[in-house]
């Protein structure tokens, strides 16, 4: 049983909630999501996946952050501190912290909503002395959270696409601009931008955390698939909610 | 003295409940967590002749009290199937039902040869709701004739019993019930998804990339409950039930409706846990009603004569 | 300018919104709500010949995200209905939808030569889910023939435009649709009630008397959707859509399946002021998404071109 | 609005909740009803029918007293001080207080979940200076509600089927053995019962509140109508939401 500790809009439509529960013991693996269910009926019937954005295992709190848009979300921005939630998970495979090593550079690059999972991650990464530069790329100003949070990790370099707030364009448009230095490349955000970043910049080292509606979320129902690169036979497939959400790069046809 | 074991042609079952095809994979997600052997039966993802990729995502939609799918028979195909997924699934004490399915009857006939021949799988399951190519893509489901050949081809070659899977997307069931019963079924399960579909306001297009979808979830239960009603009062195969079951009370209308089995589909996606939970709740609720045996509620809403002002 | 006044055969509306039949009694209720001025239009309670009294009670029973009804088409009859019930609506400034309904050929022309010529009812709608007594009861609305010569026989006796109310129990609608579109319909009105059932736990029988119901609200809009979405691509007379709608964005995607106009039904139970409510937020909305005009979004979702990997 | 200021539970399943609003002044005939929507999603779809059990015209306060035992139900006794509820009412005819004069003695029947109305058309007879008796029939004494409150208005016998409160066995067996003398007669309860107390005592002067699934609730659908008693024709009804719920004797086939 999880129970919600705190729980607070921090941005335009963004909410912060903190749940407590034994189970966060389990959550050691940034990048890894939990599947949520955000009504009592079944309406609405599916459970809502999101990420694990940061975790106390000393107090066994686990963190979420999430866009408040549609019915699920919406529904669920109305639980009160107290009451209980019905989390499943961690579920999926995160980011693989071993392959960077001890004073190596990592990039984390998220969009939007997908920015949420690289906060646990530069934690990870920081523990383990890996130098973190963060670009966190969002609409507008008022679509902005946590800027403040992962500069106290490391570089946070902000990008708006109207300019409001950081850089005007793309975290692409960015990159190739500012062209930062870095070993590993993380990201996690929109499909269109993972790929422009596997295009625009061809990281040697790479992993991109993947999106897509699903039903089960545990890999029995082949709602998430996506279809593998270069795949002469046409039906090689990874299932984002098991297989993933991570991918490392050139695994999946973004 | 159980109150509730089931025995159907093929399908020992321990209790009435088995997960329903597509929505517990091959049962290899579910086996982590908890014991599969404690299900009644388990119906495994639809197996076709060669490997499917199935549809372009998103495959999946929400609805009101229900959810779209448009998977498209995604499977490893048969050889793989009975080289890996059935003997993992041997290791558990339950009985298979292998849902099958196809775009010709050549492809029905040569995946029931084969995965009858499987030591762990017990009954076959014809999913007819395909789109038959040889007869211009109409599903196998929706005449009468073409659904009664099919079982009769199938039949012929299969090794263990064979339930056929009906549409609801149809203007008379029991007409093609009954020719599927003539046919020599040994088994009806029903009911497959209600065709759907669900427009994104942003896009303006459908939400899923297939366009329609298969409507599953409690919103279809009254559509299976009378499908069921009317089925099992002009026919004498056993019926598997299925539509929207959540809970043990779901259970008990499937079998006053005249189902012999039922199946639990989406309620997976929403508990994982949800077949164990029912089969515990089931067995309590049968104790506290004094029901001595489940089956003597087959089709109990019809059997008793009845009186519409009571 | 309005962004959402439609006009339809017979149908002159100030928006597309009109209470469902059955749904709204002959709006006396209503009245004493909120101006009846204010809506698109307005489909009335089926009528027929005689005055009828309808089903046993129970006549409704809930279901997850609907509800199933046998009110048997209760009503005063068509003498009454034209003497009193169509007067009162006459005082208000909305096109009038007459729905009727008959067993016989014959029963529909004798309501349709009479109703039809009622100052303010300015088109029928013909309800063909009704069983037909002389075809041994199967329903008008099953076979294309039979709803064909139905829309036939009414179209010739009637003063105003006919719009036709699809059954979706059926296995091809668009076959249906295109019959009664060949036989001069001026329009569809879909869809009427799934078949469907509950039984109840305790007395192990229906929890409605007449056993079977119409399933309604939310549970079916997938349904009607898809439905509409191939329909309106079929033919070329305009669709009312109908089928869980309860706000605004169920209006939307409504029109861009391919609906003209649309119906509130089981909404108006939940919410006596649902259609004000969403004729004000239905303008709202277009404002806030710039849409000049909502008939710019009938059938949007197929008439652009699709790419399913977008 | 209205809003949730008193929820309680106070006998097996059966639960007290007072909320407050505007509406209630217009609460002032005994036996209407309230259409009551239970949750904020379309699961459950349909309003519940709920009695006016009492009325504070000052306070703006209406209490109602239901059996949490199907799914609205039960969710309806899961909401907590202070939140909204959507009330729809007062709907139908209640019991007419005008029928029965000053000094005249009325006979007040409830069966079970049958006995709410009753309170308050009891608590308006008695400011009318009608003398009231009431009969309050239950399944068991875990069952029994109120009695010490209309005990307070006029003499109150308790029956129960299995005899732990009061007098072993239904109201009818009560009325016959006692036979308590009465000028008019109110009941409401289940149907059988009704008509059990129609049939057995043939009262003069009775008025009965019926039950039915209801749609609508206000006339409009037709779900809840009744036969009109010794009918010809065959055809003649009353809607029990609209011209009921409470009908004079004789009008209805019970
Ligand atoms: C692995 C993973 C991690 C995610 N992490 C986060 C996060 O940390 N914070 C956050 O705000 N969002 C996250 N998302 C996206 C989030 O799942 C959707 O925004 C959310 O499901 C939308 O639900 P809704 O009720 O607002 O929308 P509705 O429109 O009501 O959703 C209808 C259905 O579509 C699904 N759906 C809609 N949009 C998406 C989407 N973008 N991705 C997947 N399913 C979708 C819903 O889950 C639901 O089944 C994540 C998605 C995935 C796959
Ligand atoms: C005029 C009137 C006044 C009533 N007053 C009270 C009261 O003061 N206190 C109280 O506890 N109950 C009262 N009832 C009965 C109450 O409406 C039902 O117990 C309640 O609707 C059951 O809902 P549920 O969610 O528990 O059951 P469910 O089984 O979930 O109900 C399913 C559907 O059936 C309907 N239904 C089920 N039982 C009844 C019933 N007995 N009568 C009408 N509809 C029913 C529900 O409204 C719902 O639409 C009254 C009924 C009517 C018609
Ligand atoms: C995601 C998904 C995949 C499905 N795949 C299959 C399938 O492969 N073969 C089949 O016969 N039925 C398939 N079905 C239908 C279910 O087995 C079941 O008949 C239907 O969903 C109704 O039950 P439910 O409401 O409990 O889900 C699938 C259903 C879902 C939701
Ligand atoms: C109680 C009730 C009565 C209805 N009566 C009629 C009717 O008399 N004639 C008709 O054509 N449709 C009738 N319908 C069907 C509705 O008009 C509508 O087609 C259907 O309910 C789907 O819309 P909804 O989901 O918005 O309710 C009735 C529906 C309900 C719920
Ligand atoms: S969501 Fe079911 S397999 Fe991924
Ligand atoms: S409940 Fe609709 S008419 Fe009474």
């Amino acid at each position: 049983m999880t129970k919600v500790v705190h729980h607070e809009q921090i941005a335009d439509k963004i909410y912060e909630l903190t749940f407590e529960g034994e189970m966060v013991t389990d959550m050691v693996e940034p990048g890894q999501f939990l599947h949520i269910r955000v009504g009592d009926q079944y309406m609405p019937l599916l459970r809502r996946p999101i990420s694990i954005c940061d975790v106390d295992l000393d107090r066994k709190q686990c963190t979420i952050l999430y866009r408040a848009e549609g019915e699920g979300t919406l529904l669920l921005s109305q639980k009160r501190k107290g009451v209980r939630l019905d989390v499943l998970g961690p579920l999926g495979n995160g980011f693989p912290l071993d392959t960077i090593a001890e004073g190596e550079t990592a990039i984390l690059i998220g969009g939007g909503i997908g920015v949420p999972p690289l906060y646990y991650l530069s934690k990870k990464l920081v523990e383990r002395n890996v130098r973190v530069v963060h670009v966190l790329g969002f609409a507008s100003k008022k679509d902005a959270f946590y800027v403040d949070a992962f500069e106290q990790l490391g570089t946070t370099a902000v990008t708006t696409i109207d300019g409001t707030l950081g850089y005007q364009g793309f975290v692409t448009d960015y990159m190739k601009q500012e062209a930062p230095a870095y070993d590993v490349l993380y990201s996690c955000g929109p499909t269109p931008m993972l790929k422009a970043i596997e295009e625009q910049l061809n990281p040697d080292r790479a992993y991109f955390s993947l999106e897509e509606r699903m039903g089960c979320g545990i890999g029995a129902c082949f709602a998430c698939v996506c279809s593998v690169k270069d795949d002469p036979t046409g039906h090689r497939y990874r299932k984002i909610c098991s297989d993933g959400p991570v991918f490392p790069q050139g695994v999946i046809q973004l | 003295m159980s109150r509730f074991d089931i025995q159907l042609p093929g399908l020992n079952m321990k209790n009435p409940i088995m997960p329903a095809s597509g929505c517990f994979g091959f049962g290899r997600e579910f086996s982590k967590l908890y014991d599969l052997s404690g299900l009644g039966a388990i119906a495994i993802k639809a197996t076709t002749d060669e490997p499917r990729f199935g549809n372009p995502t998103p495959r999946v939609a929400e609805t009101p009290g229900g959810m779209l799918n448009a998977i498209g028979l995604q499977n490893p195909g048969l050889e793989k199937v009975v080289a890996e997924e059935l003997p993992f699934l041997a290791d558990y004490d339950v009985p298979i039902l292998a849902n099958i399915a196809g775009t010709t009857t050549e492809d029905y006939v040569a995946v029931a040869r084969t995965v009858s021949k499987a030591p762990n799988v017990t009954a076959l399951e014809l999913n007819i709701s395909c789109p038959n190519v040889k007869e211009g893509g109409i599903s196998f489901g929706t005449d009468p004739n073409v659904a009664a050949e099919l079982t009769r081809a199938v039949k012929e070659v299969s090794d263990v019993p064979v339930y056929v899977k009906l549409s609801p997307n149809v203007t008379d069931i029991t007409e093609i019930a009954q020719a599927i019963e003539a046919a020599g079924a040994d088994g009806l399960a029903m009911i497959n998804t209600l065709l759907g579909m669900r427009i994104d306001l942003k896009s303006e297009k459908p939400v899923i990339a297939n366009r329609t979808g298969g409507l599953s979830g409690p919103a279809i239960k009254p559509v299976a409950i009378r499908m069921i009603y009317e089925v099992s009062q002009r026919v004498s195969i056993p019926i598997i039930g299925m539509g929207g079951i959540t809970s043990a009370d779901d259970v008990l209308e499937y079998f006053l409706a005249g189902a012999s089995a039922v199946a639990v589909g989406t309620a997976n996606f929403v508990n994982p846990f949800v077949c164990p939970e029912i089969i515990t709740e089931l067995e309590e609720k049968l104790t506290e009603k004094r029901i001595d045996h489940i089956s003597d509620l087959i089709g109990r809403s019809w059997k008793s004569c009845y009186s519409p002002s009571s």
